[in-house]
């Protein structure tokens, strides 16, 4: 029988290994999973490189994560927020190597890694610095940058329903990059609001399907 | 007399040149002000970069839902006939050509077009470029909002930006606080300037050649 | 006031041009919008590059446009079936030409042309006869082949629900092509089971949001 | 005595080398047969390429939906836990390397896993490649389904195929009427052959070497 279904949130974070890359959903607060996140430091695992759209607010999530001195790398949009204070102190101690990605683009990588794409051209960023040393090359007029895939070890998202199958619905613009990185990483790990019977979620309504998550885990803990 | 416009005037000139069904995008900061005075009349659907076609006002006090934001994460509601879709498709609708509009502020512009507005030279911050380039590629036209001089009096407008690019020949329209300014094959066209100035003055305030459109007029919006 | 509603499915096809690519949704008859394609005929265009999955069967739909002479080329993953009579006969008198494209690169080079990729790398077909010509390159020790956007002016479609604003639900397994061809194609045009009022298609439910759609008729024809 | 498989043995001996919990693909036509022969008490969640997770039997009479259809375009169910769809979502799954194992038929196979299973090199018709090269690459384990042979009696496994190839390298284990064959780095292991043959006989109908395995034994399957 499949059965994803974890019963608390230290047994779901097993095995996440020091040096991973750790896809991280969220924009802002809305997806973001914030207790996976708070979890991982009594977890240890350290060294990390981590992929989201922010670099942590406040003192909890990602930013205590990122205090607790876990994440050596962050890939992200936007780092700074009005109170990414963690990041920005790190950042400037030297303590945490940042990438900057265009938004579109990174979420088109970590598709890109889950579809099984070797690379695309995009326009998007094509005469910036931030296209500096990627290969380049004219489509139909327009200069287009290649970007490769952009692989999780591991991705830690939020989400609204799941079953035992590991199927997924997200409520809201929370859903934004969780579908994403639940296809884009060996190891998915969903944090839910309900875990509900088999066949409650309606097949149309299923955001992420089975395949693309490993383990479920309802906030709180008990199943 | 038409003098200097205040932000809400930019907004509301910027909102004018929206038509019926369009579908637009507002940048994160001024850009957010043109939602306040869309005419009345037309049905406009907004996107937001983080999932959401169709978004509403701002909601009521205590009718705030923390997983219902906008790109700037700041709480909004979604319109009978919304949508909610993952980043990846988002962007697909942004880089795929499918907004007829987006507005974002700008450190710069250059007489091409080329938009500056994520990174200065002087960055004791760290950069982010959030989804400013994917939107300035992708739209099929890019207004600029912005004041028309720095803080300082220095031209925004230029032969060529010094700060690092956003996008290479992406801006279509330029709305000032002292003009309306076409981006043209052929260089910058002023449609509209305030009244309170001479195109002489304009262009001494404005570091690119610029010439009158045509049909040029004064720029006149109402008090707000 | 946005009402992308067509009163009737004559009126919804006015306006495609002699010459157009035209997207066309389905696989085999699941999805295929076999009352769109019908009224082509009478519409009148022709030269007509269809791309599809399949060729059409029997003498409707596809078959039915293809028999009228309409279609010139067809690009799709796999052109006979039990009942493709027409196309075989029409292919042996060298009559329409063929494009043969495998169904993920198929499905994967429209995404492509609707979310402004200018080309993608993937490893299907690299070693085949189908990437005869193309360019290849090896990532990560994979051999990989350049696939380009494929583009419509014009995408046929059936879906299940519509609004005014056009946004699109399907049926079970009939969503197939349906969601990538919309965003693919400068004209799409969806046949839909039954019209509703905004709002009654819950923001979560939509599988096709309104930017990609641009007409929506009543299979039947009346609103 | 254990004499050549029908193609429901055949079928049958595939079904036990998949695991509870797997996700699979079974090619149209002969694979297809494998789900009828999964082991109780596995939980097996069936992939079509045509938008459907967890496919399940064909519906009794006059329950078809034609909404409702597999790969082979034929009417099918939908188990709880199922979800429907797109094509670009459902070949992400196929290349992205998220399904188990696919159970592909051939017209060849190589001894370095070469798979020919779309094109003969004679062509009246109209050739059709459908999913065959996506799941031919995208799967983690490409299980041939195959009789061992042609109706001529030719071998089908060879040194090389002749006839254009579906993948390269693409196939990890061979279920033919006659043997169960490993591909693997150093050519092809038999792991199981039936006991009417020695492993000599099965070489003489193999135009590419075969070692036995170390662990070789008898391939023994039920009356079905």
């Amino acid at each position: 029988m499949i059965d994803k279904r974890f019963a608390s949130i230290e047994k779901a974070l097993a095995g996440i290994q020091d040096g991973s890359v750790i896809l991280v959903g969220g924009f802002g607060n809305a997806g973001s999973p914030i207790p996976l996140l708070e979890a991982l430091i009594d977890q240890g695992a350290t060294d990390l490189t981590i992929v989201s759209n922010n670099a942590g607010e406040g003192d909890f999530g990602l930013a205590a994560l990122m205090k607790a001195g876990r994440i050596s790398k962050i890939i992200c949009s936007y780092p700074r927020s009005s109170g990414s204070v963690i990041f920005e102190e790190l950042y400037g101690q030297g303590k945490i190597d940042l990438e900057v990605v265009p938004q579109g683009t990174l979420s088109e990588r970590m598709r890109a890694a889950g579809a099984g794409i070797g690379g695309f051209y995009t326009p998007t960023s094509a005469g910036t610095l931030l296209a500096k040393g990627k290969e380049t090359r004219e489509i139909e007029g327009k200069l287009h940058v290649l970007e490769l895939p952009l692989k999780g070890d591991v991705a830690l998202i939020k989400a609204d329903l799941a079953d035992r199958w590991g199927n997924l619905t997200y409520n809201k613009s929370a859903r934004n990059f969780g579908p994403t990185m639940a296809m884009a990483a060996d190891l998915t790990i969903a944090q839910v609001r309900q875990i509900v019977d088999l066949g409650e979620i309606s097949p149309e309504l299923v955001v992420t399907p089975s395949i693309f998550v490993d383990r479920v885990v309802k906030e709180g803990g008990q199943t | 007399m038409s003098s200097k416009l205040t932000r809400s005037q930019i907004a509301w000139r910027i909102a004018q040149d929206i038509d019926d069904g369009s579908f637009v995008n507002l940048g994160i900061g001024m850009p957010e002000l043109v939602a306040n005075y869309l005419p009345d009349g037309r049905e406009i659907i907004i996107h937001s970069e983080n999932g959401l076609l169709g978004m509403g006002p701002v909601p009521e006090d205590g009718q705030e839902d923390g997983d219902l934001i906008n790109a700037g994460k700041k709480p909004v509601t979604l319109l009978d006939g919304g949508s909610y879709f993952s980043h990846t498709d988002s962007f697909a609708m942004v880089r795929g050509g499918h907004l007829d509009i987006c507005v974002l502020g700008a450190f710069q512009i250059s007489q091409t077009g080329d938009l500056a507005n994520w990174a200065t030279l002087n960055n004791t911050n760290p950069p982010g470029v959030g989804g400013a380039m994917d939107l300035a590629v992708g739209a099929r036209q890019v207004f600029v909002m912005t004041e028309h001089c720095t803080k300082s009096g220095e031209p925004k407008i230029l032969e060529q930006c010094t700060y690092p690019l956003t996008g290479a020949n992406s801006v279509s329209r330029i709305y000032t606080d002292l003009a309306v300014i076409d981006v043209t094959g052929s260089g910058l066209e002023v449609c509209e300037w305030i009244g309170d100035m001479t195109f002489d003055d304009l262009q001494a305030m404005t570091a690119a050649p610029l010439s009158p459109a045509s049909d040029a007029k004064q720029l006149t919006v109402p008090e707000l």
